[in-house]
């Protein structure tokens, strides 16, 4: 039983880019990969919020109404639904005068476990010490 | 000239919109450039909102992140539509620029 | 009422750079101007027919012909759509496939032109 | 010898990122390295039969086609191609099609993996 | 008989984007428009680099040899023979502590007769003041 | 970690260089990156010239932008072709980061 460790870093803002939202997509795709592996080997994604990167968790993105496109939002309930374990920055919440409140946090309403953890950047620093292999987005 | 410019970036690479000298200014945020008109980094606001310019931000872009119109933090930017923008385009300047 | 012409040269297809140059033609065409559309470069991905619309992605098929049916004018430039194997035989019906001077000519009695190209 | 996984997300086809990352690609392989090549996003593009090799724009058919004779393995997202309309039938001999999990199963036991995702 | 001016500002540096070669090649198509217009009409694109943009003017590229593709040199060179009139801010170029004989001026070699001008940002715009319509790269 | 990161654009837009803190850290000098190995602006060079880091800029993308390796304004910035970054990746780090 092996297991490979992905860090998934966003440092920019979605929506003019798809890649953020290619960044939870592929990340959730670890719920699936094990249909390559051998039984027991697993592949871990984490996926960290950074820089100009938090403004893709403000919550309540009307993506849907105004052009007909899931939200980044609804990518990361997706995600936490899938129990993976996302990180934002809490220094750079910080900087944007942004609080817990003004973000994405739980996806309840999906019967989601697990939650959004606002942490010091030095945790970040410690995930993707921890990583095998980091993917800056 | 007058001129109506499009800033679609939070971050900026083009020093163009500094160096613009006509006689009629507007700037419209749009995409990711709407964070211009709502968020402040350690408290100030953007340097963009600094020209003497006439300010828009659209309502679709701004709702598309999560924003309103309350979130715009300075009353000189008017949210608007786009229905709002081909009328400021045909009627209000006589020339564009997507920076 | 005036004549719009677009061009759109953002590689930022999948961005929304494309769906918002088709809200504003859309806009422009419910005041009652006229609106010529140019893409090339990436942008000329958008004249591909069968794009699978999927709601994760932009999907700008549906939009684009409701829009050609009132009249909006789209044209991909023929050199950057080659270029990329995107050919005659899959593009979208209705969609024109002309060279740069298409563009140009379309400035020519246009009111407003709107260059989306920075990147 | 090792494995390198290169995963290339960049929006900026028909910019030079492509051809970079075919370019190290081809540098590793020569190297004795092994090395799988995922592309996602817009840069599912590459992997479109047919493409016309004007000296104007980037083409990558020719080399990308003399990789894969040398083990070169390239894959495309398949959800990517297809929300593009990008389908079976218009993919390049020998280019792979498969979710995004493909992608995370080559990681696992990638020596190195070079994601290009910046933009 | 009517003429329209268009004006071309290329803002960026190049080969990231292929926007730069695009503007110089529709900038030529101004050759080859009168098809599209009735006789004596005509469309006429005057160019002009600015900020990082003046990194597309420096002389010997070699991208055909790294990458087999043309470079913007080429496009540069291959817009005076059709004429165009080629701008080049000189603050900027100054800036970067570049001066004529780093850049593409001319094109000789292929016969054409009018070269490439570096002038004030003042002249480019007075340039931009004069046309119909902006282009911006 | 040993962290090899590339660097493509000229301008930068994000900051996460300069909040990373690998044991080793690699620069590697790329497409419009190299400019940062080249260009001074009024007469600086450019800050990202300032980390703690081992310095590398590709040859091929230099040529491509008509430049050389006279052009390298800082002697600690070696000039490499791909190959060398194939073994920077394998012999000299561990983890890869393209910003």
């Amino acid at each position: 039983m092996a297991t490979t460790k992905l860090g998934f870093i966003i440092q920019r803002p979605g929506y003019k880019s798809e890649n953020q939202k290619l960044a939870l997509t592929h990340a959730i795709a670890s719920q699936s990969v094990e249909i390559y592996l051998d039984d027991d080997d697993e592949v871990i994604c984490d996926v960290a919020f950074t820089g100009d990167g938090v403004l893709n968790c403000i919550k309540d993105q009307k993506a849907l109404e105004n052009y007909d496109l899931s939200s980044t939002e609804s990518h990361i309930k997706m995600g936490l639904l899938c129990d993976l374990n996302i990180l934002v920055c809490k220094e750079d919440l910080e900087k944007f005068g942004l609080s817990k409140s003004d973000i994405v946090i739980d996806a309840e309403e999906f019967g989601a476990d697990v939650e959004v953890k606002v942490v010091p950047f030095e945790e970040i620093n410690k995930m993707m010490d921890d990583v095998n292999h980091l993917l800056f987005f | 000239m007058k001129l109506v410019t499009f800033v679609s970036d939070y971050k900026i690479n083009v020093d163009t919109l500094d160096r613009l000298k006509p006689e009629k200014l507007g700037i419209v945020l749009v995409e990711n450039g709407v964070y211009h008109a709502t968020t402040k980094e350690n408290g100030n606001p953007s340097s963009l909102l600094n020209h003497s310019a006439d300010y828009y931000v659209l309502l679709n872009d701004l709702e598309t992140r999560g924003l309103t119109a309350d979130d715009v933090i300075d009353s000189k930017v008017k949210v608007i539509g786009f229905g709002d923008i081909v009328d400021l385009i045909f009627n209000d300047y006589d020339k564009t620029a997507w920076l | 009422m005036g004549k719009l012409t677009i061009g759109c040269f953002s590689s930022l297809v999948g961005s929304m750079t494309l769906d918002w140059a088709v809200k504003l033609s859309g806009a422009a065409i419910e005041k009652g101007h006229k609106v010529d559309l140019w893409v090339s470069g990436n942008a000329t991905m958008l004249s591909i027919q069968d794009q699978r619309a999927f709601k994760d992605y932009s999907s700008l098929e549906k939009p684009l012909k409701e829009l050609m049916a009132k009249g909006l004018n789209v044209t991909a430039c023929e050199a950057c759509a080659e270029a990329r194997g995107y050919n005659k035989d899959n593009t979208m019906e209705g969609f024109k496939r002309f060279s740069m001077d298409w563009y140009l000519a379309s400035t020519f009695n246009a009111d407003r032109v709107l260059h989306i190209g920075g990147e």
